[in-house]
């Protein structure tokens, strides 16, 4: 029994195929990290899941959140999933709040929008600011965002993804634009406050010490997903191995840590492998595409690393 | 969208493009002499030799269509020449020095000439020194200047900021020479924007002036004169105020389309949005 | 009758004002009582004493105030006041015998004491230049309070006329504290309500000493823009167009059924007028130049539709010594040409902005490049900066305006007014035309006006024609024009 | 805000004391001299002395400025030269009738441009949204009177439904007042309207791209829930201050319109007053006019700071 369960969910812009046939599940509780370079489909993943997608791009495939269909039915009737039984916190806290209205309305509106009274809202909205670490949170519920910092307002998001006790948060880089010391205090507080999660990230490290799980997406396809300590040890995926190798998690002894070229705009991935051509294992058999194979660690590569 | 924008700068471009053609053109060559006076051709229908026909006087309504043309470029020309000599050189300064007292003065100032508008300066300009085409000008070109004040100052703030204006000044080059190396190419496309609009604005003053009595002197062919001058025959003979007003629409049509298009093709801010 | 006006009278003051314009529907009522009235000028203030206008004289002039003789249509000198009068053989003694059942609208009866006030005022309170025209006047005497006695200096032709103007309206002793704002007169009508930008509403009076208008009161509504005066009346909301300033627009008032276009004349002699002062219209070949130089038939047809007359001196042909004078200068460029010898003339054209001078100024501009002249058009706002710069200043070369003051000849015997021009003989004539038997005095006119044609003091234009549309059923309209005053008291409305 | 209130008002305040100085000095330039003018050319000019002095007109110009514009702070005009009656009264009464006119013309505007800049913005991408796009750029290109001439002919002089010009006072009669006002309402605001339409959709545009659109439908509103509770106010940001623009042009417009439909309002009395070289009377009215737009400024400066907390530290 999963919390949610995404099958086959494939994102378009008209004739572009921006993610392919992307499959996954979250159990009650369990803490997802999704990780991909920007251009990887991570960040549109997450908003066809919230039916958040910009406009002219659609969405295809199925997903479930209890037994409620998110993808491909009209917003009238997700909408009311939206906030209370899923809710998300974005990656820019500095423009994702009204900036003409008050702190307070702002995370009492997403409980009144969901039946709570409004006079129950505005107390809940300061016992949310007060749990999310907010000092003063009275004072707070009072202001502005432009009165607050950034850190701040990541917080009051994140009071506000919590208000309706959702069953899953998604968190969409929520500390890329904060400070270093700030980003820690913001991830522990995720980690303490989190029900089930889909943690989106391009950093391995944050995803390290936030989930338990991890998909890796590369040109909008999952290539390889297990347990965290499995894929970061010992990856299978040339992608993911050349990722890690570019990052500090580097295993002892391996060679100088870079991948190969850059990510290519959207559309123009290559058939088959999407990542054969910077893959320095690339053969011509990776002009099929690999499946998505093995239970708990699976990876779709034709060359698995050792 | 960013087909439209493009559809937009294209229709724009050769509207106006067909005014500033009409203009030059009619400096050579005219089916008739618009201003030639001739009984026997009074409200000549259009056809042999009258495209569309004559007006009242027996004027030939092509030939003065033309000249019109000429009319409407140059009000708009000096109108917009004067708004910018004055207005951007006042919004660089305003800028580069955003918290001096002179950046003070001169948006207040600004405020003041803002506060009175084209028509009201062209009513007392015209009361003062006479009623003609160039006192409207001047008029619709002082009433301008905040606008490019503003656009200037604005765009050259931005600019200030910028890592390359920031290099020069730390390299101690003086203000004059970065306004004229770095601030003026940066902020010409958005003085552009400004000027194309400007244009239109201008074209609907002389109209309106020229309705008053404080445009353009006769017999010089206006298309806002032209316009006034057939009311009294709007109900007999429509095609008199036709042509003149949609000459009038078209070319306030160009210039705001030309604007627009051009403000999303330079924007960057906007380009970015359109893309996503 | 009387009693039926009176009647109507009140039950218009007690219908209130709201039915200005819209009186359409009077199928119930025997009689529409009021009507509205379009004009194109509205009076600066009310007071004709000291304010220049034709705009006030035409709204009160007869309608409120009277004088002791009127015109009537045909141009002729007629009682008001006065009962009758007589001339002393020398003619310099007029005695006038007044009415005795007239009062003011304020009350007051108007006695012979008031004549002597109203005309003494002329020269001792009056500010405008015309009142020189009453210079003659010796002394005004009362005889008894129906009698008053005017002796004039010399003989003078033009008293009589004189006193048909403003400068005959008589006043009451007590009724000139506010001039401008509250007129007090003897006339059909009072002033009702005055809304400045928009409207005079004249009420009729209900103590009139004759007969009773039959309106109960009449709204003087004002357009500067032609074109609104025609919707105006084509919507209701006017009943009258006083004066057609848009003529090619009369088309739309084509419908015998619904309206009536009048066409009758005017004292007004457009002129376009030459600066006899300067150069080059101080050469009066270069002045004849201009006159054989303009097709003034084709001028009429374009810039006028063709209404109105064509004349070719200072004389309507309403006046008694009236002659054709068309013919002095025939349209004949090559002649003009000739004048000129080859010369070519830059000049400043400096007209009011009136539809009929921005009109004509764009037709007399083109027909005079033909013959090499180039004259640039400057329109002035009227009336301040053309009476500035034109007519006080005589910074001019070309002008053009409509002369309406009636019999106004003298103008051009006057070396400071802006014409400039400057001929004893003709000022000779003026003078012997007002002391000689009327013979004479036809005989001297008629040579004058010859004599300007030839000395081409000016060039007329055409004779400005009185152009009134009004809704059908509007009866009592004057067909001419010819007295300074739009003369209201037969105005009424089957 | 206090401050700012009081910092703002200042600036009103003193940006009116020197357009009275502006103002004053050129209507200086003004050739003629009001008695002159007044007497017309047939006047003595010992009558001409006479009332030059009675004007007050003989004196030093900064006599004559101090004593303006020291009657100004009491509401004192002074009394027209031509028509000799208080200016401050006439002023009044039109600046009532234009503004009514204004205030109309503006709530046309606004009526239209709202929804149909919203509609437009909303539905960028389908044709009736560029329709509406389109048809707002060709009500810009239309000169007002050219509106307002048009309007005559097809609802005054062929349907016969509405008068074709003309003022009656609503005391008079309410329901002619309204009828009279229709067409002018119309002519300024189908043009101004069309304007503004094009700056709304612009600020809903911006509006929906902004990111807290996204984190009100993430909160579970729909597309359009969202952009009524959060877009709109944010849209009203910068379309107050274009209104605020538009008020000032349309308070000139007005001057145009008020001659298409016969309406006495302060365009027509600045106009009556320069062809009547009624000096004084221009001058107040252009002071009228002018104090107008800056505290119509004002206002919307004002509006702009009670609209956005960002502005107010």
């Amino acid at each position: 029994m999963s919390t949610l369960k995404v099958e086959g969910l494939s994102v378009r812009a008209g004739a572009l195929e921006l993610v392919r046939e992307v499959s996954f599940a979250i159990a009650p509780g369990e803490r997802v990290g999704l990780i991909g370079e920007s251009g990887s489909g991570k960040s549109l993943t997450a908003l066809s899941l919230m039916g958040l997608l910009p406009e002219d791009v659609t969405a295809s495939g199925t997903a479930r959140l209890g037994g409620r269909d998110l993808v491909g039915v009209p917003e009238s009737r997700v909408k009311d999933l939206r906030g209370r039984e899923v809710s998300m916190v974005f990656q820019e806290p500095m423009t994702a709040l009204n900036p003409l209205m008050r702190v307070g309305a702002q995370v009492a509106e997403v409980m009144t929008l969901h039946g709570t009274p409004r006079h129950d809202a505005r107390e809940r909205a300061v016992a949310l600011l007060d749990r999310v670490r907010l000092p003063e949170p009275a004072q707070v519920a009072r202001a502005y965002p432009h009165q607050l910092s950034g850190g701040q307002r990541q917080r009051v998001m994140l009071a506000i993804a919590l208000a309706n006790g959702p069953g899953l948060l998604i968190c969409d880089e929520p500390t890329t634009a904060l400070d270093v010391t700030v980003q820690k205090q913001m991830l522990e507080l995720i980690d303490e406050v989190a029900p089930a999660l889909l943690f989106i990230t391009h950093d391995l490290a944050v995803v390290a010490s936030v989930c338990e799980r991890v998909l890796v997406m590369y040109g909008g396809r999952v290539v390889e997903s297990g347990p965290i300590r499995e894929v970061f040890t010992r990856p299978r995926h040339r992608y993911t191995e050349g990722l890690l190798a570019a990052s500090r998690l580097t295993p002892r002894g391996t060679r100088l840590p870079t991948i190969q070229g850059s990510v290519p705009p959207a559309g123009r991935f290559p058939g088959g492998c999407v990542f054969r051509n910077r893959c320095p294992h690339a053969t011509p058999t990776c002009e099929a595409a690999p499946a998505l194979t093995g239970e708990g660690h699976a990876f779709a590569c034709w060359h698995p690393a050792g | 969208m960013r087909g439209r924008a493009n559809a937009g700068l294209v229709a724009g471009g050769a509207l106006v493009g067909l005014v500033v053609l009409t203009a030059v053109a009619s400096f050579f060559w005219t089916p008739h002499d618009p201003t030639l006076v001739d009984a026997a051709r009074k409200l000549r229908e259009p056809g042999g030799g009258y495209l569309l026909g004559a007006d009242k006087f027996g004027r030939d309504t092509f030939s003065q269509l033309m000249v019109g043309a000429r009319t409407t470029l140059y009000v708009g020309v000096v109108a917009v020449g004067i708004a910018a000599a004055l207005g951007v050189p006042l919004g660089v300064i305003a800028g580069m020095t955003p918290r001096g007292w002179l950046s003070e003065l001169i948006m207040r100032v600004n405020d003041l000439v803002f506060a009175f508008p084209a028509l009201l300066l062209a009513v007392m300009l015209g009361a003062v020194y006479g009623a003609g085409t160039l006192t409207a000008m001047i008029a619709i070109g002082v009433a301008t200047v905040p606008a490019f004040a503003r656009v200037a100052r604005a765009a050259t703030l931005q600019v200030m900021v910028t890592d390359y204006v920031l290099a020069a000044r730390a390299a101690g080059r003086r203000r004059p020479a970065i306004a004229v190396r770095h601030v003026l190419p940066n902020i010409g496309s958005m003085l552009i924007v400004q000027a194309s609009v400007s244009f239109a604005i201008a074209i609907l003053a002389e109209a309106a002036l020229s309705f008053l009595g404080f445009g353009t002197r006769p017999p010089t062919p206006s298309w806002g004169r032209m316009l006034q001058e057939s009311q009294e025959l709007l109900f007999s003979t429509p095609r008199l105020a036709l042509w003149p007003g949609l000459a009038i629409a078209l070319a306030v049509l160009g210039f705001n389309l030309l604007g627009d298009g051009l403000r999303d093709h330079l924007d960057p801010k906007l380009r970015r949005v359109e893309e996503r | 009758m009387r009693r039926i006006g009176i009647w109507i009278a009140v039950g218009g003051l007690l219908l209130g004002t709201a039915a200005c314009g819209g009186g359409d529907g009077g199928g119930s009522a025997p009689k529409a009582q009021s009507l509205s009235v379009g004009f194109v000028a509205e009076p600066a203030n009310l007071d004709f004493t000291s304010t220049e206008g034709a705009a006030i004289p035409q709204a009160l002039l007869v309608n409120v105030y009277e004088g002791l003789v009127k015109l009537d249509q045909e141009g002729r000198i007629v009682p008001l006041l006065a009962e009758k009068w007589e001339i002393s053989d020398d003619r310099k003694t007029y005695t006038f015998t007044l009415r005795d059942n007239v009062t003011f609208s304020s009350g007051a009866p108007f006695t012979a004491d008031d004549v002597v006030f109203s005309l003494d005022r002329v020269k001792s309170d009056w500010k405008l230049k015309i009142k020189s025209q009453l210079d003659v006047v010796d002394k005004v005497e009362k005889k008894d309070d129906t009698t008053a006695v005017v002796t004039l200096k010399q003989p003078s032709n033009g008293f009589l006329y004189s006193m048909t103007t403003r400068l005959g309206a008589m006043f009451s002793r007590t009724g000139v504290s506010d001039l401008a704002n509250k007129p007090v007169g003897t006339g059909p009508y009072v002033l009702g309500s005055w809304r400045r930008g928009d409207s005079v509403q004249l009420d009729a009076n209900p103590s009139y000493w004759g007969t009773k208008p039959p309106l109960s009161s009449i709204t003087l509504k004002y357009f500067k823009d032609a074109t609104a005066m025609n919707n105006a009346l084509l919507t209701g909301g006017i009943d009258v167009i006083s004066s057609v300033q848009a003529p090619e627009s009369l088309q739309q008032f084509a419908d015998p059924n619904r309206f009536e276009v009048i066409e009758g004349t005017t004292n007004g002699e457009v002129v376009l007028s030459m600066n006899n002062a300067r150069p080059p219209f101080d050469d009066k070949k270069v002045r004849q130049a201009v006159r054989h130089a303009i097709d003034h038939k084709a001028l009429l047809d374009t810039a006028w539709a063709g209404r109105g007359g064509l004349i070719g001196s200072m004389v309507p042909p309403t006046d008694p010594w009236y002659e054709d004078r068309t013919g002095d200068y025939p349209y004949d460029p090559a002649k003009a040409k000739q004048l000129l010898g080859g010369r070519t003339y830059n000049v400043k054209m400096r007209i009011p902005n009136l539809p009929y001078a921005v009109s004509s100024a764009q037709v007399v501009k083109s027909q005079l490049a033909q013959v090499g002249i180039t004259a640039e058009i400057e329109p002035l706002e009227f009336p301040a900066r053309w009476l500035d710069q034109v007519f006080t200043k005589g910074d001019y070369d070309l002008s053009i305006i409509n002369h309406v003051e009636p019999r106004d000849m003298g103008i051009f015997a006057d070396e400071s007014y802006y014409f400039g021009y400057n001929n004893p003989e003709f000022g000779e004539l003026l003078a012997s035309a007002d002391r000689g038997t009327e013979q004479e005095q036809s005989d001297d006119l008629k040579q004058a006006a010859k004599l300007l044609s030839e000395d081409a003091a000016a060039d007329w234009l055409f004779l400005f024609p009185n152009l009134i549309v009004a809704k059908k059923g509007v009866t009592g309209l004057p067909k001419n024009a010819i007295s300074e005053s739009f003369d209201f008291t037969a105005l009424a409305k089957q | 805000m206090t401050f700012y209130l009081l910092k703002r008002l200042a600036v009103l305040l003193a940006g009116i004391a020197v357009a009275a100085v502006v103002v004053f000095a050129f209507m200086s330039l003004l050739p003629g001299d009001p008695a002159e003018i007044a007497l017309g050319v047939n006047a003595t000019p010992e009558a001409v002395a006479a009332l030059r002095e009675q004007f007050g007109t003989d004196r030093p110009p900064v006599v004559q400025f101090l004593d303006w514009s020291g009657g100004l702070l009491q509401g004192d005009f002074g009394t027209s030269y031509v028509t000799s009656s208080p200016i401050g009264p006439q002023i009044g009464d039109r600046l009532g009738v234009t503004a009514v006119l204004v205030l109309g013309g503006m709530a046309v505007a606004l009526v239209l441009a709202v929804p149909l800049g919203t509609f437009a913005a909303v539905h960028h991408r389908d044709p009736l949204g560029a329709v509406i796009s389109a048809a707002s750029q060709v009500g810009i290109a239309v000169p007002a009177f050219l509106a307002g001439i048009l309007l005559v002919y097809v609802f005054a002089v062929q349907a016969q439904a509405l008068p074709s010009g003309g003022y009656v006072p609503f005391a008079e009669d309410p329901g002619e007042w309204l009828r009279g006002l229709l067409l002018p309402w119309a002519s300024l605001g189908l043009v101004q309207g069309a304007v503004l339409t094009r700056y709304v959709r612009s600020a809903v545009l911006d509006v929906m791209r902004e990111d807290y659109l996204r984190t009100a439908r993430a909160k579970g509103r729909g597309s359009t829930g969202a952009l009524w509770r959060h877009g709109l106010r944010n849209a009203s940001v910068p379309v107050v201050t274009v209104l605020g623009l538009q008020l000032a042009t349309l308070l000139i417009g007005a001057v145009v319109v008020e001659r298409v439909f016969v309406i006495p309002g302060l365009g027509d009395l600045l106009l009556n007053g320069v062809a009547g070289r009624d000096l004084l009377l221009v001058q107040g009215v252009v002071m009228v006019l002018v104090a107008a737009v800056l505290l119509i400024n004002f206002v919307v400066d004002v509006a702009y700071h009670l609209l956005d907390p960002r502005l107010l530290r």
